[in-house]
């Protein structure tokens, strides 16, 4: 099984390594390298999934490592891990990635840089594989890096245009400080553990070598990481930008993949988090989840709304870590990456669309704007069918996946809160149902807005067609993994994964903190989580219907006045169009502050310290003109100031030196006389 | 005539033979300083491949290898004595390579050009012998021989303020070797050659305290040795507030000396801190590694913001240095195996990717003629290779994982982390600052829109490429896989560092 | 003109005559010619010695030798001054400075 | 005063009159025919210290090689009627100052030694014996002249002579 992981992650590489170098001058500039590399991989992690399925044991793990490292006392070894979890996401990741690369044929068609493309893609499934099979922490960091550039190089992917390269930038920029914390958060774990290995650490922190506060540090710092990957409040304003690239890429690392990472980076170390860790974790998910969902009402750019939900589950899949839901939360990322990877590539098939229709009519506008589309139904029903499966996934309705695992979450934060004594913890479930609703009512505003009504703009509705094959494929492949049966087998109930294999395999990891601490980190009896499951059940359905209700009530029957509406809530309006203005605070104070404290240094640089350096030879030169030879202060002023003094001489001395031979001579006979005169006195 | 020897001879019997070349035929000086630059490089290959990893150096002469021993001037005891251990062996064979590569850089030298191959063949003889010299005179000749030729290489051969450059460069430098020159001679009156009783210059014999006068272990003079030392190698590091010297230095000289400059001389400073100063006087390195350390996280944090400001390419690329330098400094403040080595391995990996970085630079300046950063734009569209080799080169000095600045830098991190938190957690936010100015530079060279007066600049060519294309497969190769590396160096740093340690 | 004072001073005068005109002449066969005068003060000077002091014939050998030697520079300078004067068409010494600078 | 006498300080006024011209003379050929009176007055000088043969050498070598190449000098050099290029001259005051600085250490050398007389002594002619010293004590020295004109000659051509694309 080692073996086969290592092909798995390996495969894409190899693309990779043959696309960058070859790729151009290969019939069809290479695609088929990239995709049969992903392929292979793909049918190699269905192959694991059924011996996974075979086994049907939730303890199963295997590992091997070989050193990589070893300077003295210092060793780093590379290993892969396999276990459920991990086949799990090496199947969610390959499945993603093989549509979006076969997504990709249709959508990239004629791309000046189609082989550069597919190579990142390669490049970004290998990284992303070594990120989940990889057995360390640091070899988890070195991948978590290396998604960080590709997201960087296909944001970037359209580097001609500015905001495609300041996205890029901003991304891999915002990671960065995320990473920072993740970096100490690593250093923390090996100084004090003495390896990066999972479960080294694991052991490590069930032997009490890490505790206390230094432990919570540790715990929140790695979550840092997370935060920036997984686009989390205070860091999550790179997403949006992110949407620059194409829409492939958004699918796959920025809705279903890389934005996952933190995810699972929280899931892997979840035994190590301490409670203090914990409630920092959930707080920052749920608060995540309700404000990205308050700024996706209000935007208009198809795959800006998209970010913003994708944000605002990620949030829901990061408090689910937080509140100790461990199966729920890596559940809705499952769940998540299916049906997210389909609304953006749905979307991208509506941008596709609009794009060509836009061409044909020789005008050049936002082909992402939802204000121009409307009734595209008609012209596109594949897209439209599987889209609004996405979003009935999404919005947490029964018989499709997303309710499924919104509601195991929706109920684990409950039952948190309920066993909890403190009821402010009750904010939680409070932020959890609230961005429910306003899930259901965005995600149909999107909908109503996208496919139904009236054609906005019929110059352009009238070239509108239905994307190729090779693009609605994937979306329907897509779609069908979104509907319910997928995660409940061998069960048949519509309402609830109990049963299923998912929950049956994919087991909490006994947390070490517990081990160490001797009693539960966080208690919560089978009856309380019992009796939140089915209430959560209920309000959940309850809320997204009505946000649905909403919805239509709002943009299809036009019960109620929009504009008139916003109107009268103005200020709150202008808060979530703009996004809270965060991308303005950040700029005014971080961007601007360094900028201006670099300008700063740099002067101080040029003009302080060189100054020093240039004013010290200055001052010298002349102290030593006049106190010359007994000059023994500063030894770069003697430096200088001889080399200046001797320059000096040497200038005036070589006017003197006339070149010609007659006021030599007459140079030499004074010479002669003076001798004469010294000599006869 | 040992290995080690012919290695550090040939470059300078060479340009004897290249000053005999009529100098009409520019073609055959160039050619003819290749291949002489390129002899050294194979044979330093082959040592490498007779090294012996297991042992350590440092101080037992038993344990260096390709050791040449006699006798050289007996009046005053000097002796020709070179041998190579694992400090010093990776910095060896990295010069030999950088300096081929340099050669090969420098194709497009068109003024005087005898005298320039003459001089830099010099160079690479003073590098190469610095590396190996045992005999502190010895080290201190090479020390200087190989200052001369730069100071001239600069001043003639550089930008529009070249005079300026090469006499701040040389003045600064000579700073450096003024107080090294005294330290030398401190101890040489006071250290005694155990076998005959005399003075000796012998670095070995230094290093044993044993030998050392009375005098020599007074508390305060061995302070004021090591720091008088200490910033002898400051200055070539360079180490704030010890840095101005470099901007203009790197700025006026022309592609090739820069990438020498940044590649090697200044590990020398570094380099000499690792062979003299910690073994000499390892109670003083002990007790002033915090301050280092703090020099250290200055240098990582002041020369990544003031390279952000900067407006020139070159100037950014000559403060990054001063930032990743820190990072040796930190690393080798710390006195664990994995900061001494990660600090090594930086000296390395900086020099490969800091190489690239100005031979890329320089690649740019040959067609576009100037190097502010605002006045390029979309590169990437009409130099796509260019762009894309130019884009491994930054994101390893960004510290990529998969190159090998991630992997020094981390082994720094982590062997500092665990003596000094708060300076590591200080330090750490380079990462951030690097990555911003690096990004920012890409962006603004090779992304957006197209400058509309490069969209027919000629696309990097062939010799270029050979200069750039093995540095960048050995930054990813050692990136990947860092271990040839430090097999070399991993055997003497555990020796060293222990032998600071057993220092009570 | 049997003492040897009258031919040291006149020796004396020509030769700060001599000088004076290598300094005073521009014109470098000017120059050329205060040489001249400059060697004849000093032959004179060797073969008066050789008359009032030495007796013997040693002055007035070295006089021949120091004619010879006067011949071959007149010869070589003029050569020089020609040479000069084909590439600077000037035979001013102020004006040929190449070494300077 | 003895006749011979008179002739004697005449020739030595002469010489020196003619020396002053060489040197002050405005125009440079005025100067070369000075000089030419000059070389006369220095043979007749060498006539009364007994030196005959060195007398009529330096009649033939000064007057009639010396002196005629710096004519030929002077005429290849300069259109004669250009008083501007003749005329030039370095200041005065540092040519005077020069020949007073001579001048100077020349009286303190003549005033501070006694320069003693001499008893009349034959005159005796004096070619035989140069020419037998010549080749006995003063070979070598005379072969290494020889050397030397030779290399002079030989240089002097190569100096003066005009490229052959040049004409």
């Amino acid at each position: 099984m080692i073996t086969l992981a290592l092909y798995i992650w390996l495969l894409p590489l190899l693309a990779f390594v043959i696309q960058i170098f070859l790729g151009k001058r290969l019939p069809r500039k290479g695609d088929f390298i990239s995709i049969t590399a992903i392929g292979i991989s793909y049918l190699l992690s269905i192959l694991l999934f059924v011996q996974m399925l075979t086994n049907y044991n939730p303890e199963f793990y295997i590992t091997a490592a070989v050193p990589w490292l070893q300077v003295g006392s210092f060793n780093i070894n590379m290993g892969i891990y396999l276990d459920n979890f991990a086949i799990v996401m090496l199947l969610v990741v390959t499945t993603v990635s093989f549509w979006v690369h076969i997504y990709s044929i249709g959508y990239m068609h004629g791309d000046p840089r189609y082989n550069r493309f597919f190579a990142y893609l390669s490049l970004f499934s290998f990284s992303m594989l070594g990120l989940v099979v990889l057995d360390n922490l640091f070899g988890i960091f070195i991948m978590w890096e290396l998604v960080g550039i590709c997201s960087y190089l296909l944001i970037g992917y359209y580097f001609e245009k500015d905001s495609a390269a300041n996205a890029g930038k901003k991304a891999f920029i915002v990671n960065r400080v995320g990473d920072f914390g993740f970096l100490i958060g690593l250093l923390i774990v090996f100084t004090t553990i003495g390896s990066f290995s999972l479960l080294d650490v694991q052991q490590g922190v069930a032997q009490g070598k890490l505790t206390g506060g230094l432990l919570t540090a540790a715990g929140a710092l790695l979550f840092c990481g997370a935060i920036g990957k997984s686009a989390q409040f205070p860091l999550h304003v790179w997403l949006p930008d992110a949407m620059e690239g194409p829409t492939p890429v958004s699918a796959l690392i920025h809705a279903a993949t890389m934005v996952a990472a933190g995810v699972y980076l929280m899931a892997r170390i979840t035994f190590m988090l301490s409670f203090d860790a914990m409630l920092v974790v959930a707080y920052t998910g749920g608060f995540t989840a309700l404000f990205a969902a308050t700024i996706a009402i209000t935007q208009f750019d198809i795959k800006r709304v998209l970010a913003y939900s994708t944000i605002s589950q990620l949030g829901y899949m990061i408090m689910a870590i937080g509140v100790g839901s461990y199966t729920a939360g890596f559940f809705h990322l499952t769940t998540h990456a299916m049906f997210k990877s389909g609304l953006f590539l749905g979307s991208g098939s509506v941008i596709h669309a609009m794009h060509n229709a836009m061409e044909k009519v020789g005008v050049h506008e936002d082909p992402n704007d939802i204000r121009l589309m409307g009734g595209l139904k008609n012209k596109m029903p594949v897209t439209y069918y599987t889209f609004l499966i996405f979003t009935l996934a999404i919005s947490g309705i029964p018989f499709f996946s997303g309710f499924l695992s919104k509601d195991a979450i929706l109920g684990g934060t409950l039952a948190f809160a309920m066993s909890q004594s403190n009821p402010v913890h009750y904010l939680l479930p409070f932020f959890g149902f609230t961005a429910a609703i306003i899930t259901a009512f965005y995600m149909f505003r999107l909908v109503i807005k996208t496919f139904l009504g009236e054609p906005q703009r019929p110059d352009f509705y009238k070239h509108v067609h239905e994307s190729q094959k090779v693009m609605t494929i994937p979306l329907m492949v897509l779609s069908t993994l979104s509907i319910f049966i997928f995660y409940t087998l061998p069960s048949l109930n519509p309402i609830s994964a109990e049963h299923g294999w998912f929950e049956h395999l994919i087991e909490k990891p006994e947390s070490a903190v517990s081990i160490q601490l001797g009693h539960p980190v966080l208690e919560i009896s089978e009856h309380v989580a019992h009796s939140a499951h089915v209430n959560g059940m209920l309000v959940s359905i309850i809320f997204a219907l009505t946000g649905i209700v909403l919805a239509f009530a709002f943009y299809f029957w036009k019960k109620v006045d929009v504009e008139a509406l916003t109107g009268k809530i103005k200020p709150l309006y202008d808060l979530s169009f703009h996004k809270y203005y965060f991308d303005e605070i950040y700029n005014a104070t971080f961007v601007r502050g360094l900028l201006l404290w670099n300008n700063f240094l740099a002067w101080f640089d040029l003009k302080i310290i060189d100054g020093i350096v240039n004013g010290s030879a200055f001052i010298t030169r002349n102290f030593s003109a006049f106190s010359g030879l007994f000059d023994l202060g500063f030894i770069d002023g003697i430096v200088n100031g001889v080399a200046d003094i001797t320059q000096g001489i040497g200038q005036r001395a070589r006017k003197i030196q006339t070149g010609q031979v007659q006021h030599y001579i007459l140079g030499a006979l004074a010479g002669l006389v003076l001798i004469m005169v010294f000599v006869l006195m | 005539m040992g290995l080690i020897s012919l290695v550090t001879f040939i470059p300078v019997f060479g340009a004897i033979i290249v000053l005999l070349i009529p100098k009409q035929n520019e073609k055959a000086i160039k050619i003819a300083s290749a291949v002489i630059t390129f002899i050294p490089f194979v044979i330093a290959s082959y040592m490498w491949g007779q090294f012996n990893f297991t042992l350590s150096g440092v101080n037992n002469e038993a344990t260096f290898q390709f050791v040449e021993h006699t006798k050289w001037i007996q009046a005053y005891n000097i002796e020709y004595f070179v041998g190579l251990d694992g400090l010093s062996f990776p910095m060896f064979w990295l010069t030999t390579f950088i300096c081929f590569l340099a050669i090969v850089a420098s194709w497009n030298i068109n003024k005087a050009v005898k005298g320039y191959f003459a001089l830099f063949l010099l160079l690479e003889t003073g590098m190469l012998g610095v590396f190996v010299s045992l005999d502190f005179f010895l080290f201190y000749i090479f020390w200087e021989v190989m200052l001369l030729p730069m100071y001239f290489l600069i001043g003639i051969w550089g930008g529009p303020r070249r005079e300026y450059a090469a006499i701040k460069f040389f003045l600064y430098t000579l700073l450096g070797s003024v107080l090294m020159l005294i330290v030398m001679l401190a101890l040489y009156f006071n250290v005694k050659d155990p076998i005959t009783g005399g003075h000796t210059f012998n670095m070995l014999y230094m290093m044993d305290q044993s030998n050392h006068s009375a005098w020599l272990k007074g508390v305060d003079v061995r302070l004021v040795l090591y720091i008088m030392l200490f910033i002898g190698f400051a200055i070539k590091i360079p180490v704030f507030p010890f840095h101005t010297w470099l901007p203009d230095a790197h700025v006026e000289a022309p592609t090739a000396i820069s990438v020498i400059l940044a590649g090697i001389l200044l590990k020398m400073g570094t380099y000499g801190i690792f062979r003299i100063s910690y073994p000499i006087f390892p109670d003083v390195a002990v007790k002033t590694s915090y301050m280092l350390a703090i020099l250290g996280v200055i240098n990582i944090l002041y020369g990544a913001f003031v390279a952000m400001a900067q407006k020139d390419l070159k100037k950014l690329v000559a403060y990054s240095s001063v930032s990743h330098m820190g990072f040796v400094l930190l690393g080798m403040s710390t006195f664990t195996d994995a900061g001494m080595n990660g600090a090594m391995f930086q000296m390395v990996s900086h020099g490969m990717i800091t190489a690239m970085l100005f031979l890329l630079v320089g690649v740019i300046y040959d067609r576009a003629h100037h190097r502010e950063i605002e006045g390029f734009g979309g590169l990437a569209i009409s130099m796509p290779i260019y762009a894309g080799v130019a884009s491994v080169a930054f994101f390893a000095a960004m510290g990529l994982p998969g190159m090998t600045g991630f992997i020094a830098e981390a082994m720094v991190f982590i062997g500092s982390f665990s003596v000094y938190r708060t300076l590591t957690v200080i330090a750490a936010l380079g990462i951030v600052i690097t990555a911003s100015y690096v990004l920012w530079t890409v962006q603004r060279v090779f992304l957006g829109k197209l400058n509309p007066k490069y969209a027919t600049i000629p696309e990097i060519n062939g010799r270029e490429l050979f200069t750039l294309v093995p540095l960048g497969a050995l930054v990813i190769l050692f990136g990947i896989y860092p271990m040839p590396i430090l097999n070399l160096m991993r055997t003497s740093m555990t020796h060293l560092t222990e032998l600071i340690k057993m220092v009570p | 003109m049997n003492s040897l004072l009258p031919y040291l001073i006149t020796a004396g005068i020509v030769f700060t005559l001599g000088i004076f005109t290598i300094i005073y002449k521009k014109n470098a066969v000017g120059v050329l010619m205060g040489v001249e005068l400059v060697l004849n003060s000093v032959n004179l000077n060797f073969i008066a010695f050789a008359r009032f002091v030495d007796y013997q014939l040693n002055g007035q050998l070295i006089s021949i030798f120091i004619i010879i030697l006067a011949a071959a520079e007149a010869a070589i300078a003029l050569a020089i001054i020609l040479n000069i004067y084909r590439l600077k068409t000037t035979v001013d010494v102020t004006q040929v400075s190449e070494m300077k600078n | 005063m003895e006749m011979q006498e008179i002739l004697f300080y005449a020739i030595l006024a002469f010489t020196i009159f003619s020396a002053a011209i060489v040197a002050f003379a405005n125009k440079i050929i005025y100067s070369a025919f000075a000089l030419l009176f000059t070389f006369i007055g220095f043979a007749g000088l060498y006539v009364f210290l007994g030196a005959d043969f060195l007398a009529v050498t330096q009649i033939i070598i000064y007057v009639g090689g010396i002196l005629v190449l710096i004519l030929f000098g002077i005429l290849l050099t300069q259109k004669i009627y250009d008083l501007k290029a003749l005329a030039a001259h370095n200041p005065l005051f540092l040519s005077l100052s020069g020949g007073l600085f001579v001048a100077i250490i020349l009286a303190v050398i003549l005033s501070k030694n006694p320069w003693f007389r001499l008893v009349d002594k034959a005159l005796n002619p004096t070619t035989s014996a140069i020419g037998k010293a010549i080749l006995t004590d003063y070979l070598l020295p005379f072969e290494i002249a020889s050397v030397l004109l030779l290399g002079a000659l030989i240089g002097a051509v190569y100096l003066a002579r005009v490229e052959g694309k040049k004409k």
